[in-house]
């Protein structure tokens, strides 16, 4: 069910980006937990690509954080098979797009390990990895690809909106003994390359240690006439949208899903049957999406309460295209999403 | 490494009667006692019982698709194991894995049926020993075929680039499924390939228990006294097809007539050195298969899981 | 749209299984074009796996029907390299399980070459792929995952329910100069080592060629309470269901999809339109899967249309289990057919 | 060759001074006329040059994510490849791909940014030539890291095999990012690497065209005589960071100083050599550098694609 955020303690608070904040959890469990380490590419000497283990190797020396060949496959099979033997691997892949390469040793191996055993091993392993577009990369480095992780089962998926829940859902993945996916949107991370983070996604963040637990979904802003589901970047595109929204008196409710698996499917339904209307905001491809399994969920437990066809602002199934006017034309942009929201009012007032 | 190997002989004989029951007329590979895919080690024996000897227990296995020979000569309990093969809730995992995915954590044993999956976790497992300052070395087990498989490439560079106390061991019986390594492989020996790697790299003919046993002797050596790995070319025989329902009508005639079986052949010279007497022998064999039905008893007269268990176990 | 078959010339139908009709028209394109090969792990002397090309290498010879190692990305990044200068490879998996180890070179590259191009390339290459459970092969061989491969744009994607459309939707797959994949379930196909196909997967099958169009579903049976959505397997578990619903005065439609991209959409909103009511069967994952779309579709055009819930008959989010009884329970089979049918007709009588 | 490296090294320039345009004074590598990552060939022009030279149309070129200069070498249009840079209509792909997906048909050419993706398609342009009974070999490249990512083997496996007309040209710069060949690969030296697939090997050190010249001549006689594959590994020099942006902070100073700029030098040794005089290369260099601002201002001026061609050519 979705939550509100428990305030933090007074005074042990700073405003953070999402890359200092999810870092920060990283830290913290490393300090705690000896057998936690790093492995991927770049994250010893720089520090990630992403910049989300700077400072690491320095702390923890380079038994611990690990700088991997270009060999994806062989280095999350050699984490899971360290996992199984007692260890708690943290792998980085810098962007989503490149599990076609290693995907067999995530979803046939790894994710099943602890179910086709019986039980008899874990596979405690977190995956950070970055994703999404808007920033003209192109075909092969914009995916979000959350539907490619998620259809195969084994895995937890969280994607954070802000620094707070990045801290937060890091620190849930880290402490789980399941292969969990700690996904980001590089637009929100906070990266050197990218220019400032949106404002949105900066936030308080305690000192002290918690977690937010999976499938737990968020209402940024509550509203009465549609929910406006979205995660990761789509979360303040859908905010931007509910306020020129609000200002035409439509009210909009903003739902994040944070975890794409397990989903909070009680969370999305009762907020659409208090609205009566459903758009969902996602970055990832539409079908056999995130998209698609969110109106999924209200059309197999109680079409009625639709007051109007749900709406779906998803990236179209097309591949990611270099050239800026075409890739902004494909994103769910503010745009997409108040006339997606405005058709589902249609006939209403 | 007599009784590892007559004990796989004796279970592969006992799996394959087993397997047969419900399946005829019509072969129809879902149906009977032991459904599924079976993939035999008929003739690989001697690769299993002549490695796994030399390992404790803080060391780790891993097989591949035709695991059999390998569970059985690292330890891996024969009741709860044919109890997998049924199905059973008193199999190993409970009959959520199956023949191609025997896990036992009791002796740090694993399987899984894609190729060369199980390189990384292997490895994994040997890094994990490292890192933890503790003894124990990873040897995992792959075919002829798998070493084309890029996994195999980008594990063994990591072994070479971080000295992983780990042992690849390719039980090369000339054939993946249908293909024959000429047509799948570009060069002769896969062993030559450890040079790509900065590891050792040993090839050994002949399918012979002892020649295998003393090469994996050095092989486990460099691993345990921290030279780093190798890759363990074991030249062996599929005695059957690639599974059962396989007729192997792919092999020419004089090769499949020149195939021999290792075992009676490593019980004569057995014999012939004195190692032990016909009395030894036979009463061995006569544990063993006892052992063996004993298994099979267990793993027929277990129940079924509650197939909602189906749906338990997913997340630990 | 859905479409009833046309009927063939009389005199040249043959009642063929699913895996005789598919090769049939392997070889018919084959024989038309020199530059189509077939490349794949066991297809010249043993004929395939599944038996796909049995008969082939004797006829088009070692050069046009290649084995290789068992190294798919390769061998697939071979294929798309030739197909861009000019060849038609078929490139057989037999198993859909083993895609993640070259979904990379699948989704990343061959897919999406003729787009990242502007057009300058064309990869007319088809897949063969085998797929689904129910013999107890465990959680690595008995996997479906059509959105797996759905979810990325630039892929066709097509499974047949019978020997009619095995020939047809292979010779469109063929004829198409784009990736397009062949999915059969390996308990339809007729294979040596899974005892009698089913009798309805068997189909009068014309000796002409002839094409099915992408994106066209099939209605196997009309009826007006509820349409059953199902592919490949699931159609005959359906149109099971809808013999034994019929004897309790329930009429249920029985649509095929055929195609899973480019999905007919008109046509199942349509029938749904029609009957008020849905199931949809599939044997691949629940979550961000094909029943997942099936229902999208429906809230999105129109939720009103449905009289009660949609429910999905879909593989449950886990592994495969080994062991018969579980699997069996995992399965979409016709008892779980009925009771959802029978759930969504509740009130009504 | 010296033509092909300027041209190369002036394109780079034009490209990085607009690349600034717009990304301060807070790096943002979305923003400006040309955004995107951008993985510039400073310094690696004899790679392509030298081995380029000595292709013909019938041949086919792959490269990576660092296309630049053997785009140019290949003589993709240099002004239809600025203005896909620029992501215009008149590009390339008319604004699809970008800089890490340059794809030229005419001349055979294809790039891409996943490592060592274009291995297999490569070697499968190589394979087309030899189904189709024409002439024709093709020439994938890639870098120092890539050599350690599956693809690498199992593909050259097959070229082994098949003795497909192919060459794997590997640009060894010394890094993969940030990663330092020796913290990435098992042993010195790639070439050594052909072994394991039974093609030939050659290593060329000093990032000399002239001897990069020569052992690419040998490979491209092996391959269009049916002797099979190459394995060409080039010592390089990357002067820019991984892309820019990229400080290179990473890098020692004493190896940064060490660095030698490729181009300065060929053209003194062509001078010396009397190879051509110094007035043939001040004109040479103006056309050159011509063409590149003709290219770039054709790019720039270009019209952007309608955004709704977004959503066209997915299927042909
Ligand atoms: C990635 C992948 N591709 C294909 C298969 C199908 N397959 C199972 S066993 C096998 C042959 C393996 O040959 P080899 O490695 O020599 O082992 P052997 O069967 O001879 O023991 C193949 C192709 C698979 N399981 N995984
Ligand atoms: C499969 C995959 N993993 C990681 C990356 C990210 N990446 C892009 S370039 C690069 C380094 C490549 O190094 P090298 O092959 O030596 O080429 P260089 O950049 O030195 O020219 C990496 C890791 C990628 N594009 N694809
Ligand atoms: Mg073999
Ligand atoms: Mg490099």
């Amino acid at each position: 069910m979705a939550q509100p955020i428990p305030a933090a303690a007074p005074g042990s608070e700073r405003t953070l980006t999402m890359a200092r904040a999810g870092r920060e959890a990283v830290f913290s469990e490393m300090r705690k937990n000896p057998n936690m380490f790093v492995i991927g590419e770049d994250v010893a000497k720089l520090g990630g690509v992403f910049g989300t283990t700077v400072g690491m190797a320095e702390e923890f020396g380079a038994s611990r954080i690990i700088d991997t060949p270009i060999s994806e496959t062989g280095f999350i099979g050699i984490a899971t098979g360290a996992a199984m033997a007692g260890m708690r691997p943290i792998v980085e892949i810098a962007f989503v797009d490149f599990i076609g390469v290693c995907f067999n040793q995530i979803y046939n191996f790894a994710a099943k390990t602890h179910y086709m055993s019986g039980g008899q091993f874990k596979v405690p392993l977190t995956f950070m990895i970055g994703y999404g577009g808007g920033y003209n990369d192109a075909a092969q480095h914009s995916q979000t690809l959350f539907a490619t992780l998620g259809h195969v089962p084994g895995i937890k998926i969280v994607t954070p909106a802000d620094a707070y829940d990045a801290k937060g859902l890091m620190a849930s993945c880290l402490q789980d003994d399941n292969v969990t996916v700690w996904m980001v949107h590089k637009r929100l991370w906070g990266l050197g390359w990218l220019g400032f983070p949106l404002p949105k996604a900066l936030a308080t963040v305690p000192e002290h240690d918690y977690t937010i637990p999976f499938g737990q979904s968020r209402i940024w802003r509550d509203g009465g006439d549609v929910t406006i589901v979205g995660l990761g970047l789509t979360v303040h595109n859908a905010l931007q949208a509910a306020e020129q929204l609000a200002s035409e008196g439509i009210s909009a409710e903003v739902l994040d899903l944070r975890s794409v698996v397990p989903l909070d499917r009680e969370g999305i339904f009762k907020s659409v049957a208090k609205t009566g209307r459903l758009v969902v905001a996602d970055e990832d491809y539409m079908s056999f999406g995130v998209t698609s399994e969110v109106l999924a969920v209200v059309a197999e437990r109680d079409p009625t309460v639709l007051k109007a066809p749900a709406v779906r602002v998803a990236y179209p199934d097309v591949p990611v295209p270099f050239s800026r006017p075409m890739e902004d034309f494909c994103l769910p942009n503010v745009e997409r999403i108040i006339a997606a929201v405005k058709s589902t009012m249609k006939g209403k007032k | 490494m007599y009784e590892a190997m007559y004990r796989s002989r004796r279970l592969d004989d006992a799996v394959l009667a087993a397997y047969m029951e419900g399946k005829t007329p019509v072969f129809h590979m879902g149906k009977g006692p032991l459904p599924g895919e079976m993939h035999q080690s008929f003739g690989q024996e001697p690769c299993a019982a002549g490695v796994c000897v030399h390992l404790g227990k803080e060391d780790a296995v891993g097989a591949g698709h035709r695991p059999h020979h390998v569970a059985v000569a690292r330890g891996v309990d024969l009741k709860k194991m044919v109890a997998e093969l049924f199905g059973k809730k008193t199999g190993l995992s409970g009959g959520r894995g199956g023949h191609m995915h025997l896990y036992s954590a009791e002796v740090n044993f694993f399987s899984s049926g894609i190729i060369a999956e199980g390189m990384g976790p292997g490895a994994g497992m040997a890094l994990a020993r490292k890192m933890q300052g503790k003894p124990g070395i990873a040897v995992a087990y792959i075919g002829d075929g798998a070493a084309n498989q890029g996994a195999f490439h980008e594990v063994l560079n990591m072994v070479g680039l971080w000295k992983l106390p780990f042992i690849c061991v390719i039980e090369d019986n000339k054939y993946g499924v249908s293909v024959h390594k000429k047509d799948s492989t570009a060069i002769e020996r896969n062993s030559d390939r450890a040079s790509a790697y900065g590891i050792a790299g040993e090839f050994v003919s002949g399918n012979d228990p002892d020649l295998i046993f003393e090469a994996a002797g050095r092989a486990v050596q460099r691993a345990r006294s921290g030279q780093g790995g190798t890759i363990l070319e074991l030249e062996t025989e599929r005695l059957h097809g690639h599974f059962i329902g396989d007729s192997g009508g792919y092999r020419p005639d004089a090769e499949r007539k020149a195939m021999k079986d290792p075992i009676p052949a490593y019980r004569e010279r057995l014999l012939a050195d004195k190692v032990s007497s016909a009395g030894e022998m036979t009463s061995l064999e006569a544990k063993v298969q006892g052992e063996v039905d004993e298994a099979m008893r267990f793993g027929r007269e277990s129940e079924y899981p509650d197939a909602t268990e189906a749906l338990k176990r997913l997340y630990a």
